[in-house]
């Protein structure tokens, strides 16, 4: 993880999130409240202004950089989930290793099982990919997978638990999101 | 979208704006969108702090004051403040007696609020202690799940417990009260209309003209069922219902029944449906101690209503009766 | 129609009665719809009667109590009172030093209160005096028409000149005192949706998406004209521009700014409107010496504000910073 | 003007109200504020109802009982105009003498003139229809063209002389009214 291959993952997913901002806003709008998009969105960008305004020395700093910036600018669930998940990647040497650290951070954060329905069901299936020693690419297919296996769940954490049944049929924002973010390591890093 | 606002992005910023200009006896942190009382701390009370996403005002800003809130964080429209500001909160309000930190049960809130206590920890800052508010009876209550939201009885919890805190009673009490106010109290909630979050630019659901949500949140989450519209007496009957049935409200002293607009209501519905939540009440041979009945926890421009009733013994009233100088709430003094 | 009410045409009485059980220091006249304070009228004291149709609540019946009016006549939904509710309003509050009906300027309420003070006077009842408001500079004064509509600075005017009536103050002064405020009050509105009748069951006009009215009254009449939404900054122009260059508000102790919501907007966007009218006064150099940001004159569920701002000296702002203590205004007691 | 007479007008004219409700309303919604037919209407109601429990003694009492009831039952504008028109017919003893009457009181009640787009503009002919001699048939014809003759002029009384000149093109609702009022009557009155 080059501190150089880590920052044009960063620059491609929030390109990718705001892209997608009105799709995952959309998605939070059938089971959540309308914001997942915009949050992830001014988040995005406050990381890349931060990133620009003081080239962090290292991949732990610029990890650790994006992680506060997410945890002081998103707010709502998503800004301690996403951050928890940077700040924890610091402390490994290698993707697969920081993406399990980073995993085992949202689930300590947001005390959420694989099929609550959340971010969970598209992160644990890409650490699993990858620690069973697949690519990158795998493992952003695997996270599309785990996304598109939430459309049917009934949501037992976050906003969407609130509709019950009526939370079936979509899939869950952060869930997409978290796959845009396998899919934008897959077509940066090596 | 029809709005009186700015760009979309600004619009938490502008209304602070405006709120401070309307109420120079407080003090607006604007960088870290904290609203303070104007005369800072009091050494040897407990700091109350509470906060949550924007878009319900009055709460939490408006309830900021003399007899109720230390300070309140605003967060993004319909999104919880984030860790940095509720430490600012937290040390601008610190008196040595400890704070309070008052967060509606939603995942964001609890989680930014318990990286925020971290931090306040880890700075060996002001003694903090969480209370979680779940109310809403919409939704099901479960270990397995995120529980039920905070609404309504958040209202009345910080009025009372702002009282407690006035009196310069020590944390564990005043948290204890907390909890005790956030277990009698019980809400239900209905839509006539979608609200319309700022950033998004079209109404968060679709809802047919001879329709409306039974069971919904304060954040343009969909409700629990869709029904065809009915008069007062019926939507009253809807809401409160699965309040009386969750919880034994007879005895005692009383309710304290609330009666809640969601920003695009009009008072004069809201008194009609109160006069219909009351009859209600009385059939069930449930008192009323005491009414509030207003757009006091909103949903941007939702038009609909939420019910909260809280169980009052002698205690609870003589804290809700106590003076509180608000630009939400304001008696007594 | 989405509203929380029961039969349109019961929606009057229905409100009242929750509007009785919710403010049980009120005492509500359900035969005649009149709300009057609890403790009866005060000797000596000038007694302070208003009304109107219904469908602006708060105003008028939440502006009764200590400080402010005696009793307020509410009739059917934006159709003013009949005389006979105004003579049981007037004989009730009359303390012996004599009544003033404070009156918005439309044809019908002028005539009915006209009505009611020429019955009283036929009975030999109270001295009536009456004040009538007229301030709304969308409407083109004239000695040949209705003249202006009387809009926001009611408000303003019943919690000032009701200051003067509970110092003791006789009639004549208190009616003088009246019409100065009148004379002083400046607002004008505007609409982003229109509102609902109840019996009429749908929107008095239809506004598209993308339009809004300037000029409008409260009570669905549409407005001078209609033009493309535009952000809150250009609304508070809209709003403020004609009521500046109508009288000169410069000099003296400085302005009440008082923005108003009309039913279905949500303080959020009032704070944003009134910020932008802060700036656009600070720029006119005038000063704003008072705020009041919130929904106290409605328009049934109209989207949308009014601003008006009234010239202060001192004495005004000292009466308007006197106690009050009413469901829809209370400070200092 | 025999009181049956006269109560079989009241009659008609409360039906014809009440057909036309909707209209009336529709038209003030255009130019006022959308309750011109709902105030009639529940005025007529109480007037039969009032007429129908104490039936009144002679033409005089049945007047003076109708325009009081419309005075403590209708406000608005048009609850004194309308009421003020009864009370003062009550004193005449042809029909065209009392609506000449009761046309001087609306005048010295509301102020208007012929041509601010009001009552007055149905009124006034058909007073003028009735002085000259002509049937009731006739003076209800001139109360429409009245009330038709409202629809170009730009108000100067009553809500709609807010609008300025937004209000020309539509008729006024209580000159419609009153053109029922005189329709009534000429299917009743000989
Ligand atoms: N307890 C949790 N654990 C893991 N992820 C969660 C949890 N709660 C919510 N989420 C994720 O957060 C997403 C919503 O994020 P966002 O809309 O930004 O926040 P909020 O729900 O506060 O509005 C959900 O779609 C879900 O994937
Ligand atoms: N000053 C006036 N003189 C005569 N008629 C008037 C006057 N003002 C209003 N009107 C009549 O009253 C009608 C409106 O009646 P209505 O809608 O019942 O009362 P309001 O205007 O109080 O809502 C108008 O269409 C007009 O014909
Ligand atoms: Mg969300
Ligand atoms: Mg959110
Ligand atoms: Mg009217
Ligand atoms: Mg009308």
């Amino acid at each position: 993880m080059s501190t150089e291959e880590l920052q044009a993952w960063l620059r491609r997913f929030a390109e990718l999130v705001h892209e997608h901002k009105d799709e995952l806003t959309a998605l939070d709008s059938a089971i959540g409240d309308a914001d997942h998009g915009a949050n992830l969105d001014r988040g995005m960008t406050a990381v890349l202004a931060a990133l620009e305004e003081a080239p962090p020395a290292d991949a732990a700093a610029l990890l650790k950089k994006t992680g506060a910036t997410l945890v002081s600018k998103v707010g709502g669930a998503s800004g301690p989930l996403y951050g928890t998940l940077f700040l924890r990647m610091a402390g490994a040497d290698t993707f697969p290793a920081a993406l399990r650290a980073g995993y085992e951070g949202v689930l300590a954060r947001g005390k959420a099982e694989p099929g609550d329905k959340t971010m969970v069901d598209a992160l644990g299936p890409a650490c699993d990919a990858l620690d069973a020693g697949r690519s990158v690419a795998e493992a952003a297919q695997a996270a599309a997978e785990g996304r598109d296996a939430t459309v049917p769940l009934v949501a037992r954490k976050g906003r969407a638990s609130y509709l019950g049944e009526r939370s079936a049929g979509h899939a869950d924002p952060g869930a997409t999101s978290t796959a845009l973010l396998l899919q934008a390591a897959a077509e940066t890093l090596s | 979208m029809k709005k009186l606002i700015n760009d979309p992005a600004d619009v938490v910023a502008d209304a602070l704006r405006g709120m401070a200009l309307a109420h120079p006896e407080l003090r607006v942190d604007h960088e870290n969108r904290v609203v303070f009382r104007g005369e800072g701390p009091r050494q040897g009370k407990v700091g109350l702090v509470s906060g949550g996403g924007s878009g319900h005002e009055p709460m939490h800003g408006g309830f900021v004051g003399r007899g109720m809130l230390d300070a309140a964080c605003a967060g993004e429209v319909f999104t919880s403040p984030v860790p940095d500001q509720m430490v600012a909160a937290t040390q601008g309000v610190d008196g040595g007696a400890g704070v309070l930190h008052i967060v509606k049960n939603y995942t964001g809130d609890v989680m930014n609020f318990e990286m925020a206590a971290e931090l306040v920890a880890a700075e060996s800052g002001a003694e903090v202690v969480t209370v979680v508010v779940d109310d809403d009876v919409a939704v099901t209550d479960s270990l397995y799940t995120a529980g039920r939201r905070g609404v309504g009885t958040t209202v009345l919890l910080e009025k009372i417990v702002g009282a407690a805190a006035e009196e310069g009673r020590p944390l564990a009490e005043v948290a204890d009260l907390a909890r005790r106010v956030d277990d009698a109290g019980r809400s239900m909630g209905m839509a006539l209309t979608s609200c319309t979050v700022p950033a998004a630019g079209k109404p968060t659901f679709d809802l047919p003209e001879d329709q409306m949500e039974i069971g919904i949140g304060i954040h343009g989450e969909p409700g629990r069922r869709r029904v065809p519209l009915a008069p007062a007496r019926e939507v009253a009957e809807m809401l409160v219902e699965p309040i009386l049935s969750d919880l034994a409200f007879t005895g005692g002293e009383g309710v304290i029944c609330f009666v809640n607009g969601l920003g695009a209501t009009p008072l004069l519905e809201l008194y009609v449906l109160h006069a219909e939540v009351a009859a209600l009440l009385d059939k069930a041979g449930v008192g009323i101690a005491r009414s509030l009945v207003g757009p006091y926890m909103t949903s941007l421009d939702m038009a609909g209503a939420t019910v909260t009733l809280l169980r009052c013994d002698d205690e609870l009233l003589r804290l809700w009766d106590a003076p509180v100088v608000t630009p939400g709430l304001r008696w007594g003094a």
